[in-house]
């Protein structure tokens, strides 16, 4: 264990925890359907959702290893794009 | 009725059937729902002649207290930690007014590093400050407590704290004997104090002193606090006579080697006195200080094996220093086990650890005991 | 990344999006202050830190001062232009125990930033009431009980409060509306001394919702008025954000298990009317209609 | 003096902190000594939670924690791995459709799987699943009577109206039976 | 040079030769005039790079030098008593968080009732938190101790507060010997903190800790304190070598009977040891406490009377515990005489009169002493 | 005798005017709460007590709450008719070290009359700043030295801070007119509830004027617009001391020699048109003149 | 010496203190000239200023045991009834 | 060692502490060791003040105030009666226009009197007397020399402006001869 003067802490350390156990439901993006708009990222609290370009469309990605599956993503998408679906119990 | 609570309501409960006139205080992990659930007794009218009033911070709350309890009131807190200390310089000052304020403290570490857990630092660090306070082994004690410190702090007027351990007892859901009204009623009587804010006899609280009569102020009140110590084996006896005998300012079992501790840790000391042999000693009263039964209790053993759950930083244990004091020029060793800081567990294979450490010579002056591996790094 | 991911605050929580938001558009040149509460305790385990920038918790009451301290500093030490001092504290750290240290840096008019996350309670401790709590909600410390009907005050008016002080920068925002709370951090800054953002954040676990709804919590607590989402500059009503069309505050209550009793309650039916009042005498003074 | 010792595991909002409280005020009224609490921690709703129950002939002194726990209770599927079975000195019994899969996640051979979930959602229709764990555990170790569990069950929950009290017996004594069975 | 000076400007103007870059204070009597006096000089544009801020209280002064002393500034605070416990929760959190502010306490006594005289109830109430404590015997060691504070606080990166009695040294208009910044300049180097609030490495400050490391965070601070003795050993004797040598973690003279004390009694006190042929013993570091060199130096004395200005109530003088725990197991007889609170004046005559009891086998195990005759009344 | 002679205030204190005009109006049914200060050191020595009410000073901050303390213990003991809860306490601790603790009295509404008797300085520890000194003066902490000519922030503004409190009466008043604050007290106490008002106390210890001008000064800063006397009830507006001819601020400053400087300082003119400034905004807002 | 429980001080025993040793000025009330407008009464900061009634003449009177000799009662009498005087010294 | 203990009475505002300081320069720069200090009071302006002056060839350690004073200054002649003779072991110097009188207030045989409050009425204009007494105290004691005592109240009256200095410089003079002679 490393004992730090003052218990000072080094950045971004939370990257280890890997919250995506937390999820019961997790979202599925429809990529098809996605516009891109960027809702669904600004308003992650988990802060797990990414915007990814590809050629020329530009549409979300989930960061499974986060996501606790709180289910706001899919209720901000104006584009009906995300859905909440079980996670797989393995 | 025994039934099966938690140590909150152990409290709250009490509290309720101590018939208090005005309760305040701040939440604060782990006390909070104490003042939950007197805020629930509250809002269904079970509180009678009483205000729950919701401060916004610990230091109000106390000063609420102070003005309610010179107007005669009954009054109630329960805090810990950050909160115990921030209202600490209220606290002092009506210990020094002689106001009779019950506080119940939820002990936990102190800051920083923040921790919410369990350990004695905050109310051992206000031990000079003319406070009594009472520690509790468990939830039928501190159930049992609450009326006796209401007796002890009116028929003292001092405040008086008690301390239960965070976690360890206030989150504990066990059995209890819980008492009832009549109980209560018959022990403790209505509050009438000898000194209190009235139009009739427009007294002056809290002059100032100068250097003329300063200083025989504050000799009263040591004075005052050592004889509290009759007061208390009183209100302890009465209790015992209608209720069940929890022993005097200190409990205490022969033994060569003696083993000392007060709070929750005692449970788990005693166990381990009765499996390897051993004596205890229990500060029940931490201040006043027990000097004359503790000396006498443990002057003629070979030693003393003290855990303490406070550091004084840069020199020991808080209880250690206090408990040489009390032995000095008399022969035991004395040992000191640091233990259980910001909510280490103490298991019993640590305290035994401890005293074969000492029975085989191993022991020093004084150590953290339970430390892990670590390594010191600037960040 | 300036907030990082594996926080662990509650599903759907409110908090890290309004972080965030504030902290993407400041492009992270911020020295963080953050009081003891939900926030700081979600985000600032030792070893599990989810802060990409400079960060300092020290206790619950004392974030003003603590961000006084960092700006003199910077100040004193040539090194202003490193980045904007800001403040993140829940409501209870603010509106109750720590008042009287905002009250102090917004008079000396430090050079912070305050951005208030009212969730109208200690949460980090359990829901009890906190000044900023709405009349008739049900708390830990005022719960819905035969004699009493849940919180009976009004809430502290935390935007007098901070007008009152004079400060140049005055501003309400709400985690349902990331773009306009981005663009007030972003204006903020242009003044200089303090100022002042009030951002509501319904706590789905405190309030008793389903944590995916949030931002619809928020959305409503708009649409009726009860938070109004208003901009001050010098004083200065600069702006408001309309309410379209006003809802009833019942469709706001209504969706929370703090406020269920109301509906039930022989008090509830006044306390109602009396929360529709506040709402109507907000988009009266503020024009949201 | 022996004490039982048990540790159950789930979620934030799970019910957890219930679970051992509901076991613990069954076996109290069978005669017992119980102590149970929660883990001391600062986890916000949906990180993992721990809760304690100890059980014994006489008074529980002994306040830490179980370190080393006779059973493990697993209310959340999704926990199941090493740290559920972490000094575990007895039986597991888990919440997962699948006996092997559960076994397989944690590595403990001496495992008790139910569908809690399936059975809390079916009579409750809401995924939580301490009630069904409960009457799991009881019908496992026979430390508490069926009719014992399901008075207390129902004392527990009749403040939240009788139709919950009456569904979460019903749950208890589907679980009960479907690990006696 | 050498000139007249009252001992708030002794302080001051060596806080300004540190060339402090945020200073924050509260008003209090008898801290107020150091303030005062920096005030000026800030207004008279005399203090470089550095920001003199009026804060709103104490906690709030305390709390603007947490976050500057974590940006990397080097900070001053000054206060006592009721202000000094006010900012008390923000100063242990100050220690665990290591941010070596230095702090000027003028010792005065504590509320209720109120006394803006001279005792030591305020700091040593504190001697658990973690803060280096070192009291002055008067002002030219105050003056020259301020320099040496901030060396010591920022090698060891632990809040430092030196301790000196209020008015008897604050109002005193005494000559010193007025140190230039050439010397304080070669002696104290700038600030150069390990770890700091920057955008480029973006540490997380104050992290709270849970059980599995919140012990070995405290553990490490006791440590460090442990060694800070040997730090401060050597901060004193550099400050020896190039100016002048007041001895170490304590100053001692040998005899049979040897007087204890600290502050500024301490002129009294070795007047009365010359006097009477005795030994005495001064404190100067408090915390850290210097086990090993008290108890080397008093264990083959007879008689240790100790001089005690802040009590535990319900115990004993506040120095004698810490003192008896150092000797334990040793022989000396140890007497405690509780004089000076609340300004209490303590002539020659009184401690004479002290050390005949103790030499007279008339002492007892403490005492009040100084006290007038009084009468107990309700009111 | 409700406050007796025999005190130790200074020559010529405004503070005894004030204390002992409020509790004549009502007729000393009065519980008294007084932080230390001036007041507190000077009629409450042990064994001097120059009380003849009932009193109670507790600590510097704390008084708001004590107060309230107060009034809930005789609310509970069925003592609420055996008289009002009067807090008397100096600026430094209403809105400095204790404004948090008026912040949460107020909020709370509780039943208590809270006067500031505002000397505009720490005066019990020898005329230090406080956040109601006045812009320019130079005090202990805030001397005019070479480089700053005194105080360089403007003051906390009380009124609008009790207001933002929903406060139900807030008012100023003068000892320079003790029927004023006479009627106000009483006006005060009719009202259920916390009641706030904020009286003017030239101190001629810490201002440095002849003791004999104590009233005269106060009579200027109201004249000068620098201390507008106003009422408000239920954050309305009610009434105004109206100004015959309003003087230069010039006129208030150069009898005090906490000012003498800016007559002298190349900044003095700069302030002291400042001054005049807020001067005409106060007469503006209350409609003085 | 009488120590009381708490400090808490009976009520009034300032009267014990003469402040009038302080003064070097004393006001000289000219009962001709006094209206019997209180103002002095009311402004006096000692409340050393009696009001008396005697037949159909109300008048101030100073109680000189206590005046410490401001000034204030001079300066506010509308009168111009009273005047400051040194006080004599024996 | 030998001290020179001094006690000085005057009133809050009227320089009290300042005579003491004064005389505390002037004494050091004659050579000796000082330690001058007001009494720890509270009280207020207008109240009695007191404060006190040790001189000595070598350091004072003895911080405590003083209760045997060598002698006694009393600046104010209001202030003449027993408190200021109490515990004084030699020479009241009292400002009062009246020896006798002076001397019937306090029942102390060994007073000087000078009526310091008309030579500062005359020279300063203002009835500040503490310069006055410092002025008698040394002409009565020669502790230190009017040169000296000069020199030192022009620098501390320099911060003020030239004339205020010049003219304290003359009372000092005027008492230190009226005094001596
Ligand atoms: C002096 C003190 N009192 C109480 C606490 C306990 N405490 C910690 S956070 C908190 C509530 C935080 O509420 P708020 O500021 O609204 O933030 P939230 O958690 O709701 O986001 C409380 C009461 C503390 N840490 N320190
Ligand atoms: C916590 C604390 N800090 C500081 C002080 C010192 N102190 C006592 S009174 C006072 C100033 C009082 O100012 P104000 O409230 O304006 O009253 P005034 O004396 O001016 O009438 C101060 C700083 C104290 N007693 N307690
Ligand atoms: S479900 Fe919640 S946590 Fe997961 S991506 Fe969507 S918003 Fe983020
Ligand atoms: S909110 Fe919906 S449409 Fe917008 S980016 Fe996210 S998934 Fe795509
Ligand atoms: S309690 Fe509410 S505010 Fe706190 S972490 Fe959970 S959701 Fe967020
Ligand atoms: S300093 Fe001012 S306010 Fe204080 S007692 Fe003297 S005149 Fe009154
Ligand atoms: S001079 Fe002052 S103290 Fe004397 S009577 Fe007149 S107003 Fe009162
Ligand atoms: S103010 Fe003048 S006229 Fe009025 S009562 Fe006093 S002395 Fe008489
Ligand atoms: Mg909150
Ligand atoms: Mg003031």
């Amino acid at each position: 264990m490393r004992i730090s003067l003052g218990a000072v802490s080094r950045p971004l350390e939370s990257l280890n925890d890997k919250t995506g156990t937390w999820a019961v439901m997790v979202p599925r993006i429809d990529r098809e359907r996605c516009i891109g708009c960027g809702e669904c990222y600004m308003f992650c609290p988990d802060c797990c959702i990414e915007m990814v370009q590809e050629d020329r469309k530009r549409y979300a990605v989930v960061d499974y290893d986060y996501c606790k599956g709180c289910g706001i993503c899919s209720e901000v998408c104006p584009a009906n794009a995300i859905e909440m679906v079980e996670k797989v119990i393995e | 009725m025994r039934k099966v609570v938690r140590g909150f309501y152990a409290v709250a409960y009490s509290v309720k059937l101590c018939k208090p006139n005005v309760i305040c205080a701040y939440p604060i992990t782990p006390q909070t729902e104490i003042s939950e659930n007197l805020a629930e007794m509250y809002a269904n009218g079970e509180l009678e002649n009483c205000k729950y009033i919701t401060a916004e911070s610990e230091f109000e709350a106390a000063s609420i207290l102070v003005g309610a309890s010179a107007t005669g009131a009954r009054t109630f807190t329960a805090t810990c930690s950050q909160g115990l200390i921030l209202m600490s310089e209220v606290l002092i000052n009506a210990a020094g007014m002689r106001l009779p304020i019950v506080i119940v403290n939820t002990n936990r570490a102190l800051s920083a590093p923040l921790s919410i857990w369990n350990d004695l630092q905050d109310s051992m660090l206000l031990r000079d400050s003319g406070i009594i306070q009472i520690y509790v082994e468990d939830n039928q004690e501190v159930h049992e407590m609450i009326p006796q410190a209401y007796k002890i702090a009116e028929s003292t007027m001092f405040p008086t704290m008690i301390c239960m351990d965070g976690f360890k007892l206030t989150h504990a859901y066990e059995p209890i004997d819980l008492l009832d009204q009549e109980t209560v009623d018959g022990f403790l009587p209505p509050y009438e104090p000898p000194i209190k804010l009235s139009i009739d006899e427009p007294l002056t609280f809290g002059a100032y002193a100068p250097p003329h009569c300063y200083m025989e102020f504050r000799y009263k009140m040591h004075k005052d606090m050592l004889n509290a110590k009759n007061k208390i084996e009183d209100v302890f006896k009465e209790w015992g006579e209608i209720r069940r005998d929890w022993g005097g300012l200190i409990e205490f079992k022969e033994g060569k080697t003696v083993l000392v501790s007060l709070g929750s840790l005692v449970g788990t000391m005693k166990e381990v006195a009765k499996e390897m042999g051993l004596g205890y000693l229990k500060v029940r009263t931490y201040r006043p200080f027990p000097y004359d039964e503790i000396r006498e209790a443990l002057k003629d053993c070979d030693n003393v094996v003290v855990f303490d759950r406070a550091v004084s930083f840069g020199y020991e244990g808080v209880l250690t220093i206090d408990i040489r004091n009390a032995l000095y020029g008399e022969s035991p060793n004395v040992y000191s086990f640091i233990v259980g800081l910001g909510g280490r567990d103490v298991p019993k294979e640590v305290m035994e650890d401890c005293v074969s450490k000492v029975l085989s010579g191993r022991a020093e002056r004084y150590r953290f005991e339970g430390l892990k591996d670590f390594e010191e790094v600037t960040y | 990344m300036f907030f990082g991911k594996g926080h662990s605050a509650c599903y759907g929580c409110p908090l890290p999006i309004a972080v965030r938001n504030v902290l993407e558009a400041l492009d992270g040149r911020c020295f963080v202050v953050n009081p003891t509460g939900c926030l700081e305790v979600t985000s600032s385990q030792y070893g599990r830190s989810a802060w990409g920038v400079p960060y300092i918790h020290s206790t619950f009451e004392n974030a003003p001062s603590v961000a006084s301290g960092i700006s003199y500093a910077l100040e004193v030490l040539g090194r202003e232009n490193e980045g904007y001092v800001v403040v993140f504290a829940g409501d209870g750290a603010t509106a109750d125990i720590g008042v009287g240290y905002l009250s102090s840096m917004l008079h000396r008019n430090d050079n912070v930033l305050y951005i208030c996350l009212d969730n109208e309670a200690y949460q980090n401790t359990g829901n009890q009431q906190s000044s900023q709590t709405f009349l008739g909600a049900s708390t830990t410390t005022t719960p819905a009980g035969r004699v009493i009907p849940g919180k009976t005050l009004r809430r502290k008016d935390m935007i007098a409060f901070a007008l009152a002080h004079g400060t140049p920068y005055v501003a309400t925002s709400s985690i349902a509306f990331p773009r306009d709370l981005r663009r007030k951090a972003k204006r903020a800054v242009e003044f200089v001394g303090s100022k002042y953002i009030h951002v509501h954040c319904p706590c789905p676990t405190g309030w008793h919702f389903d944590p995916s709804k949030t931002v619809e919590v928020a959305r409503l607590a708009y649409e009726t008025a009860l938070f109004p989402i208003v901009e001050f500059e010098y004083g200065r009503l600069v702006r408001v954000k309309k309410i379209k069309r006003r809802k009833p505050v019942e469709e706001y209550l209504k969706v929370q298990g703090r406020f269920r009793h109301l509906f039930k309650h022989p008090e509830g039916g006044r306390i109602i009317s009396e929360l529709q009042r506040i709402a109507n005498e907000n988009a009266m003074r503020f024009g949201l209609d | 003096m022996v004490i039982i010792k048990v540790r159950f595991h789930g979620r934030g909002g799970q019910g957890v902190v219930t679970a051992a409280d509901i076991l613990a005020v069954a076996a109290f009224k069978e005669g017992y000594w119980t102590l149970s609490f929660p883990m001391f921690g600062a986890e916000k709703r949906g990180g993992p939670v721990v809760s304690y129950l100890k059980i014994s002939e006489e008074k529980v002194y002994d306040r830490d924690e179980i370190h080393d726990p006779d059973y493990s209770v697993v209310l959340d599927p999704m926990l199941l791995g090493r740290d559920v079975v972490l000094g575990l000195k007895g039986w597991l019994i888990a919440n997962h459709p699948s006996l092997e899969k559960a076994k397989e996640r944690t590595g403990w051979r001496d495992t008790v799987a139910i569908d809690a979930t399936k059975i809390a959602l079916e009579i409750l229709k809401r995924p939580i699943t301490n009630t069904a764990m409960v009457g799991a555990f009881a019908g496992f170790t026979k430390i508490v009577k069926l009719n014992t569990l399901k008075e207390t069950v129902y004392e527990w929950f009749e403040k939240k109206g009788e139709e919950v009290a009456k569904r979460n017996v019903e749950v208890v004594e589907k679980a009960y039976k479907e690990v006696e069975g």
